[in-house]
């Protein structure tokens, strides 16, 4: 399906939605959304690309192979777990860091975790679409 | 006096919407419902949020309300297009009435295959 | 609500129910999905309805034990159901994908060979 | 009840009016692009519906449900047409 | 020392995280999963020696105080649980090597195995409800996945039956999860174990307790729900049918243990032990009829797995001191010597080139070494004493009789006769039997010296390892005894684990 | 002892090894091994014949009771001694009869390990340790059996022989149990003065009953007998050891060891009599057809066994006595009528007494042999067979009840047994030349010291009875009927009915022998045994089994994944309701009916969705109907105040749609191949579900629930957690852990999606 | 559009859905946006954009007021049981070129009520449109080309 119109709005809508997923993630912890949505979202906007544009142009836009995305995301919630078992307490313990940032708030473990959610999500679904296109052909 | 002129926008949108809905159901083919309806739709939901915007006054909320209006605006004509091009193509048939027909299937040699439906 | 809910659950899992008692592969894909659903709202159901109120700590105030709230651990169940249950339905429409273009049939009834009993009486 | 209460009332009731008439769409068809049609039209008017209901319930934190709404709904539209425009696939 | 309990769960997923970034390096994933397997079993064997020392370990992970946070829970029990799984993850590590082709590992095994072992550790550790459903479903998923790993059809066509049947025992799982928080308000074993007898409305609970039993018997394969076990576990690479077969159903058995002792002992849901006691005899019966029927090894050895499963049911329906004991002595004898027959029939599959026991032939003759190795384990299965299988019977059954149960045990014993007549099948047929084809026919099969000495090692070492655990446990029986002992007094005597899970707290 | 044994263990495993390197020559060595154990306990021999017990325990599993306890008294020293003394006989036979097989080296392993846990068997003074033994026993010999295991015979007969004896050690092992939880001990002398309360309990008739059945199975008592001459499979040094000195006696030994603890009751007495009677005269009339000289020999020999546990049944010190005596005899000449069995079949490559004759000239020292052995066995006086006839006559005469049919069966037994004698002791050697495959020569002096030694064994304790068996029958007698006896043995007795009796067998069994080719032609007499074959029971049964085990598993496991899922479906419907009745009873009340215009039309949307899936026959339709109640599901979520699982549920929906469009090319498309009947049925039971999970979340729902919980992560949300969005700070904080298992699934998830596909990509190209 | 007026663009979206008007978030906005376009800059492409506001602002408004119109128009058909429908697919030639100028235009056409911009042809040169009330097919394609496209280009270009 190769629609001009469709692939036009598909690129400027990519950014837009990205941004949106950004800010899904942020500000998640008090607002509805978080990291899972935001890579839901996120991967939305490459599904998005994809569909409108074909499976080269949406692997060319996305840059990182998709299940690599995931590892970073799981390593990230890994790395999340970390600091608890290095300052001494119960795992999974959040850590927070004093300064809160304007859209966001407060900065700990937590938002990294979250972090590594949104990775992990974007990464499984565009595995997961890519395969899928990739098997049928709609390069 | 807020609360006026959202709850009319309310109002205001909510007629349309529903008019955007009878006209689905009334209009004699995919084409003529898509043409007529999903704008109507559109706007009254566009109207709807106007009123939200306009009853919480706040510029969070009104930002967020007008970003799904925007998004809306963007998206809704795209899909339309998607939709009404992919039922042409799939030969989802016109209205007997329809009085003329430039859009000719030489133009897409690849289609041709029967009607998308099961 | 609550009553009509129950409704609602009891419908999807009949459906749900029906749909996994059938031999069309798909079909039976459709009837874990309804049984997914099902089994989300009625988590939701169970652990009791608040209508409006969604679990926020409004600005300015440190909790929101002041006014009556929906239960946030029966979402946050649900949120984790509803992820795991997505990524282990894409495994199975895939594998069910996967299964019809190598056993070229979607008949589940004509998948019966790996409980096959060899022919040979002992 | 004042005017504002009032018109909520009566924007929720034509805005479920519509769903349902345009479900009523959704149910007879006849071609798929209809039931597609009806599908996005109905997912709009869930915007709708969930303005004003945080109107009605004075919660704002549903409106980012409704973005949200908006852009999938577009999304699985241009899906489904990817689907139907799919056939010339091998 | 708490704090050790998150490694068994921390360990296998940093090694798969690790894995999954750079994941084209197979020799690399080789090497991390060994680490990590030996990691593993030390960690899990100082934990059960610090639980024997010290007493009941908890872990409120993420700091949150009981019932509010998840709780992490190490008693005798999920220890002794832990350790039979690293112990299996690292000869199954370990057969891998030998036995899995390197396309499977490029096709992400080993992070695969890992994530598996994950599940099971969380699943053992885990004192929630809910968080008990989410490591199933991580168990589960890396199962379906490890199955259709090759991808050949009769793969495809039991990961359906495997997948289908598990997704509606978790739709169950998940059903049963709500509703108990829609009772009790609390997803905290211990927090249960004390609010349920406190209940205002107690009326839901029978049905509740049903759906988990359900639930778990599913996942344990007891009759009639054990379909989805013989239609797949013969499907995939050996190695991993032996992990499957050593590990999945022993966590339902667990969970069935641990709700059935600690959390649904009111009057309420004291039918469950009536209804497990049929069940068991009816597992026990028709599992090992149905291994009576094959003739491939793979399935012989599957309906086994369903067949043991009832003597471990059975021991809870007693749920004496006495038949915990013996149940867990079961649970840990059948994971050695069945992942360990599994194991072996991998062997004698690449030196005979069938599965089919009707094609095989001759082992006895060309190789009495691994003849001693196959009968360890098969004898142990069949309760030939001085082998672990005996104590494991010899205890269960004590405990029906003191139990008075009578047609059970009557049941019990007739099996161990027919399980001892299907072992005997194989020896039978593979080993005695001359080698039923031409000499010239015999390509399909590799004789030993074609096997590289990786092969052969890695092959060979988990089945000398799990071998020589089934006599030596066998004939220091007491140790075993008095751990499982001590996990089955603990878990009839609930306010230990729920005092190690609360703390102080009321 | 224990040392004793787990040398014999080691020893054993270390016997493969020796026979690679010293092959020919490792009977010299293996013979040693035995006579080493013979000579140890002919060492105690003096303390017990003084009336000491030797006892010797080490704790195994005590928290079970179970110790490697050993009592050595005059029972066990019987049964050691014969044990070590023809396994001496055996081993060096086989040093030279295994020369031609591959195998040996196994062979020494299984019969060191067979020979170790015999003598642990009869040892064990605790029952659990005796029952390890025992099953050590019963498996090694089914190795033996089944030694030429090419033979598809051999291995069948040697599952029967496992089979028979294997369920027998299991009814052993439930009695044993039950013993256990009746006396609280498993130690033998520990309830050697419990005999009231055991014989008192209401398990008692239990406890007797399996008790028995191991018994009977392991000696092959009727109807068990069957399994023995068909384990003649072996090779013949097996069968002399195993099938006939040492381990059938292992079921009379456990009866004669527990004769005083769980005897002296009727029920005891009698079944041990009655089914040694029947299998005596049974099996005895059942040689008569065999021509096969091991054949011929196991019959006779079951006729012994019979015999033997018919005199435990009398019980009287007199049969006890004869029991001694007889089981010394038969130990002896059986075993040296089996080796020379043996060496006839090895030298002559058959074992068919139709074509052996005249071997005497070509084999003097065996014929010599065989003769001596078969005067004992057919009792003739001076060898010890003599005295144990005499003695058993004695017995029976002595009894008042049962006396008359009871002689008669013995005499009748017995004379069968001299006819199989004659057919095997001397119609090999005497008479003109058989056709043999082989031309025969006196066997190598391996095979001639066995049986020549326990030939004139035979002689030596038949004249001289006193010196040698007096005392330790004594202490043997004591064991069984615990009492002190003063038995004295002698030879002759003069002129008397029991000397007559004795006559009238010698000239019965010549009568028989004589007559035996004319019957054998009669129908009559072939079919008579023929009416009640034991041994085609047991086929029937196993063939019963498989079938059944065929059937089942066939109906069970039948491969229709909608079965299996209907069972499960049931399984859940029928327990639970069950579960709800008994905890309700009763409808619910209704919580909640209100409900508002939007709520109704939500929920018609939704269930109107819901039948529409359903019912669709278009897979797109389904697609389309999937995301319309996925979104009115998100639109309910919105309503009830979670806005984060609304959130999840759109983007999840999309996702699903959006999957399903990229894979419903390639999936099939629907077909209805359900009957209308499955149709309704699973309606009917889907249906059933849906009202029962109502009622379920109706009840559920009728009352308030208070969730501490909740409360608690409301206030600790922002304060603790550093979000105002509760359910956000559950998931990445208080429930953390779930979200790291929820992310792992996705992963291996998509793995999945990926590994499938690429398989498949691979698959074909 | 520039890459740079692009980010200043979507540094504005960003305060909007923050809901905070300050140099922080701003500041963040631009981050957020400059990260997004190095993510998506192949999708861009080369485009020029020049401050029309005025233009913009008048479009807009003309767009507005035919929205309205053409709403009005389709609800009085919807909701009297009359029909005037005569509807018909015209084909209508493009002037304008590049692919933002005719998604533009086509997306404009389909959101007034009554028409539906249904393909464009493969060479770009013609747009297929469905309209609902189509008496002449030359003065509708002349209506379409001096209404909304002839403001469209002036915007644009
Ligand atoms: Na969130
Ligand atoms: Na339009």
């Amino acid at each position: 399906m190769h629609s001009v119109i469709l692939a036009t709005a598909s690129r400027y809508l990519l950014a837009l939605i990205l941004m949106f997923s950004v800010f899904m993630l942020l500000r998640g912890h008090n607002e509805p959304g978080g990291g899972f949505v935001g890579g839901l979202v996120a991967a939305a906007a490459y599904a998005l690309y994809f569909l409108a544009n074909g499976l080269d142009a949406a692997r060319l836009i996305f840059r990182f192979e998709p299940l690599r995305t995931s590892a970073l995301g799981l390593f990230l919630a890994l790395l999340s777990t970390l600091p608890s078992l290095v300052t001494g307490q119960p795992f999974m313990t959040a850590i927070w860091v004093d300064t809160g940032i304007a859209p966001i708030g407060k900065v700990g473990t937590p938002l990294l975790f979250d972090l590594g959610i949104y990775l992990l999500v974007l990464g499984i679904t565009l595995t997961i679409i890519f395969s899928l296109a990739e098997e049928d052909g709609l390069s | 006096m807020n609360d006026i002129l959202s709850g009319s926008l309310l109002l205001l949108g909510s007629v349309f919407i529903l008019l955007s809905a009878v006209g689905i159901l009334r209009m004699p083919d995919l084409y003529t419902r898509m043409s007529a309806t999903t704008k109507a739709s559109t706007l009254g939901i566009g109207l709807v949020l106007l009123g939200t915007v306009f009853y919480w006054q706040d510029f969070g909320i009104a930002s967020r309300a007008v970003a799904i209006i925007v998004f809306l605006f963007l998206t809704a004509p795209v899909a339309a297009h998607v939709i009404g091009r992919a039922a042409y193509l799939g030969k989802v048939p016109l209205w007997e009435k329809t009085i003329i027909n430039e859009f000719k299937k030489s133009e897409h040699p690849s289609e041709n295959g029967s009607s998308m439906h099961e | 609500m609550t009553t009509l809910l129950a409704i609602i659950i009891g419908v999807l899992y009949a459906a749900g129910i029906y749909l996994i008692l059938r031999r069309s592969m798909v079909r039976v894909i459709f009837g874990l999905i309804l049984l997914g659903h099902a089994a989300n709202l009625m988590i939701f159901t169970v652990g009791r309805l608040t209508k409006g109120s969604p679990a926020f700590v409004p600005e300015g105030a440190e909790s929101i034990i002041t006014r009556p709230f929906a239960d946030p651990l029966p979402q946050a169940l649900i949120l984790t159901a509803i992820v795991i249950g997505f990524g282990v339905q894409a495994f199975a429409i895939v594998l069910f994908r996967r299964t019809y273009q190598t056993l070229k049939t979607g008949d589940l009834d004509e998948m019966r060979n790996t409980d096959r009993l060899p022919e040979k009486l002992p | 009840m004042n005017f504002m209460e009032w018109a909520v009332q009566a924007s929720v009731i034509v805005i479920g009016l519509s769903i349902l008439i345009i479900f009523l769409r959704l149910v007879i068809g006849p071609s798929i692009e209809d039931r597609i049609v009806a599908l996005d039209l109905l997912s709009a008017n869930a915007i709708a519906f969930i303005a004003v209901y945080s109107i009605q319930k004075n919660s704002t934190t549903f409106l980012d449900v409704g973005i949200i709404l908006a852009l999938l709904a577009f999304l699985s539209t241009v899906a489904f047409a990817f689907y139907l425009g799919g056939k010339q696939r091998p | 020392m708490n704090r050790i309990i998150i490694l068994p769960v921390l360990l296998p997923f940093a090694t798969a995280v690790l894995m999954l970034l750079f994941p084209r390096r197979i020799a690399t994933h080789r090497l991390l999963s060994l680490l990590s397997g030996v990691l593993l079993l030390a960690v899990s064997s100082l934990m059960l020696w610090s639980v024997l020392d010290g007493g009941i370990l908890s872990l409120q992970a993420g700091g949150w105080a009981a019932p509010f946070g998840i709780t992490m829970v190490a008693d005798t029990l999920s220890c002794t649980m832990l350790t039979m799984a690293s112990l299996i993850g690292l000869t199954t590590t370990i057969y891998s090597i030998g036995s899995i082709n390197p396309k499977e590992e490029h096709n992400l095994y080993h992070p695969l195995i890992q994530l598996l072992l994950m599940g099971i550790s969380g699943a053992f550790l885990t004192g929630d409800v809910f968080n008990l459903y989410v490591w199933f479903e991580v168990m589960l998923i890396s199962s379906f996945v490890l199955l259709v790993l090759e991808g050949r059809p009769e793969q495809l066509e039991g990961a359906i039956k495997y997948v289908m049947l598990n997704l509606l025992s978790s739709a169950i799982f998940l059903a049963a999860v709500g509703l108990l928080y829609g009772m009790a308000g609390t997803l905290n074993m211990a927090d249960l174990a004390v609010r349920l007898p406190l209940l205002h409305h107690p009326e839901l609970l029978s049905v509740v307790a049903m759906l988990f039993l359900i639930t778990f018997g599913i996942k344990a394969a007891v009759f009639p729900l054990f379909f989805w076990l013989p239609a797949s576990y013969h499907t995939p690479p050996i190695a991993v049918s032996a992990i499957l077969a050593g590990l999945l159903t022993k966590v339902g058995v667990y969970a069935i243990m641990r709700f059935f002792t600690t959390i649904f002992i009111l009057p309420e849901t004291d039918f469950i032990y009536q209804i497990l006691l049929w069940v068991s005899a009816l597992t026990m019966a028709t599992g090992v009829l149905g291994a009576v029927a094959q003739y491939d090894i793979r399935k012989l050895l599957s309906f086994h797995i369903i067949s043991q499963i009832g003597y471990m049911i059975f021991a809870v329906a007693i749920h004496s001191p006495l038949a915990i004991a013996g149940g867990l002595v079961f649970i840990v004898h059948n994971i050695i010597a069945k992942t360990n027959l599994f194991y072996l029939s991998g062997i004698m599959r690449q030196l005979t080139g069938s599965w089919d026991l009707r094609q095989m032939g001759g082992l006895y003759a060309r190789y009495p070494l691994l003849s001693l190795l196959f009968l360890l384990p098969a004898l142990a299965l069949a309760g030939i004493p001085p082998l672990s299988g005996f104590w494991a019977k010899l205890t269960v059954i004590l405990a029906g009789i003191e139990a008075e149960q009578w047609p059970v045990v009557a049941v019990a014993l007739f099996v161990s006769l027919l399980t001892l007549f299907s072992m005997i099948k194989i020896w039978n047929e593979a080993f005695w039997k001359d080698d039923p084809r031409e000499e010239a026919h015999r390509d399909s099969g590799r004789h030993l010296h074609e096997l590289s000495s990786r092969e052969k090692i890695a092959m060979a070492a988990p089945v000398v390892l799990l071998g020589l655990l089934t006599v030596l446990s066998g004939l220091w029986f007491e140790p075993l005894f008095v751990i499982a002992n001590r996990a089955a007094l603990e878990l009839l005597d609930p306010s230990l684990y729920i005092k190690a899970v609360r703390g102080g707290m009321p | 002892m224990l040392g004793l044994i787990a040398t014999g263990f080691l020893a054993s495993a270390m016997a493969p090894v020796l026979y690679k390197r010293y092959k020919e020559n490792f009977g010299w060595i293996a013979v040693s091994f035995p006579l080493y154990m013979f000579f140890s306990f002919l060492s105690r021999y003096p303390r017990i014949a003084a009336g000491e017990s030797l006892r010797e325990s080490l704790p195994w599993v005590p928290s079970l009771g179970i110790n490697f306890s050993f009592l050595l008294d005059g029972l066990s020293l019987t049964f050691a001694l014969i044990i070590t003394l023809v396994g001496a006989a055996v081993f060096l036979y086989a040093g030279a009869y295994m020369k031609g097989y591959k195998d040996a080296g196994k062979f020494y392993l299984s019969i060191g390990v067979f020979m170790t846990s015999m003598l642990g068997l009869v040892l064990a003074d605790n029952m659990l340790l005796l029952f390890v033994f025992w099953e050590l026993t019963s498996f090694s010999s089914y190795l033996l059996i089944g030694f030429n295991h090419h033979k598809e015979s051999s291995r069948k007969s040697a599952l029967q022989a496992l089979l028979v004896t294997g369920g027998g050690g299991l009814a052993l092992l439930a009695g044993i149990l039950l013993l256990g939880s009746v006396t609280g001990t498993y130690e033998i002398s520990s309830f050697y003065d419990m005999n009231r309360v055991i014989t008192a309990h209401s398990l008692y008739p239990a406890i007797v009953a399996l008790l028995l059945l191991g018994a009977f199975t392991k000696s092959a008592q009727f109807p068990f007998h069957f399994w023995l001459p068909n384990a003649m499979e072996a090779p013949t040094p097996v069968s002399a050891y195993l099938h006939s000195a040492t381990m059938v006696k292992a079921g009379v030994y456990l009866i004669a060891r527990l004769n005083h603890e769980i005897g002296g009751t009727p029920l005891w007495q009698d079944t041990v009599l009655v089914t040694g009677a029947v299998t005596m005269l049974f099996t005895a009339t059942l040689a008569f057809r065999q021509t096969d000289l091991k054949k011929l020999l196991a019959y006779s020999t079951l006729a012994v066994l019979g015999t033997l546990v018919m005199l435990l049944g009398i019980g009287s010190e007199l049969a006890i006595k004869a029991f001694f005596i007889y089981l010394i005899a038969h130990s002896l000449y059986k075993g040296t009528l089996f080796l020379v069995a043996g060496t006839i079949d090895h030298e002559t490559g058959t074992r068919d007494i139709g074509k052996l004759g005249g071997l005497r000239k070509a084999m003097p020292v065996t014929a010599a042999a065989a003769a001596l052995a078969s005067f004992s066995m057919m009792g003739v006086i001076p060898l010890i067979g003599f005295i144990g006839k005499e003695t058993v006559y004695k017995a029976i005469l002595e009894l008042d009840r049962w006396g008359l049919p009871l002689i008669t069966a013995a005499v009748l037994a017995n004379a069968c047994v001299v006819m199989v004698t004659l057919l095997v002791g001397f119609r090999p050697f005497w008479g003109k030349a058989g056709e043999t495959p082989k031309q025969a020569h006196e066997a190598p002096l391996k095979m001639l010291l066995g049986p020549a030694l326990l030939a004139v064994l035979g002689l030596l304790i038949g004249l001289f009875p006193d010196f040698f068996i007096s005392a330790m029958l004594e202490q043997s007698a004591r064991s069984i009927l615990s009492e002190e006896l003063s038995l004295k043995i002698a030879l002759w007795h003069g002129v008397n009915l029991v000397l007559i009796l004795s006559f009238v067998t010698l000239l019965l069994g010549g009568l028989l022998y004589t007559l035996r080719p004319a019957t054998l032609r009669h129908s009559f007499f072939s079919a008579l045994p023929a009416l009640i074959k034991p041994s085609s029971w047991y086929e029937s049964a196993l063939k019963g089994m498989l079938s059944f085990a065929r059937l089942q598993t066939k109906t069970l496991q039948n491969g229709y994944l909608r079965n299996y899922s209907m069972v499960i479906v049931l399984a859940v419907l029928l327990s639970s309701s069950f579960a709800l009745y008994k905890g309700y009873g009763k409808m619910p009340p209704v919580p909640d009916a209100s409900i508002t215009f939007y709520e109704a039309a939500l929920g018609f949307i939704i269930i109107a969705a819901t039948i529409l899936l359903t019912t669709s026959t278009s897979r797109l339709k389904s697609v389309v109907s999937l995301g319309v109640l996925g979104f009115s599901i998100g639109i309910i979520f919105v309503i009830y105040g979670a806005p984060d699982v609304a959130l999840t549920t759109f983007a999840i929906e999309t996702l699903n749609v959006i999957l399903f469009m990229l894979v419903l090319y390639r999936l099939p498309k629907f077909f209805n191949h359900s009957s209308s009947s499955n149709r309704i049925r699973d309606a009917v039971i889907a249906g059933s579900v849906g009202v029962f999970m109502t009622l379920v979340v109706l009840f559920s729902t009728s009352f308030e629930l208070s969730s501490e919980l909740k409360d608690y992560f409301a206030s600790a949300s922002l304060l603790e957690g550093k979000g105002r969005n509760v359910v956000n700070v559950i998931l990445v904080d208080f429930r953390a852990l779930d979200t790291l298992g929820e992310i792992t699934v996705l992963a291996i998830a998509a793995i999945g999606v990926m590994t499938i596909l690429k398989t498949g990509r691979e698959g074909r190209a | 559009m520039t890459p740079f007026l692009l980010n200043i663009l979507l540094a504005v979206a960003w305060m909007m859905l923050v809901g905070e008007v300050s140099a922080g978030t701003f500041t963040a906005g631009l981050l957020v946006g400059y990260l997004l376009l190095w993510l998506t800059r192949p999708g861009l492409g080369d485009t020029r954009y020049f401050s029309k506001v005025p233009l913009i602002i008048s479009f807009v408004l003309y767009f507005l007021k035919e929205l309205v119109i053409a709403n009005l128009k389709v609800a009085y058909d919807i909701v009297t049981p009359k029909n005037y429908m005569a509807p018909g697919i015209i084909a209508v030639p493009l002037d304008v070129r590049s692919d933002i100028e005719i998604t533009l235009f086509a997306n404009l056409v389909t959101l007034t009520p009554g028409t539906l911009s249904l393909d464009v042809s493969s060479d770009k040169k013609t747009l297929y449109v469905h309209a609902l009330y189509v008496k002449d097919a030359g003065q509708f394609r002349m209506e379409l080309k001096n209404g909304l496209e002839k403001r469209l280009i002036e915007v644009m270009r």
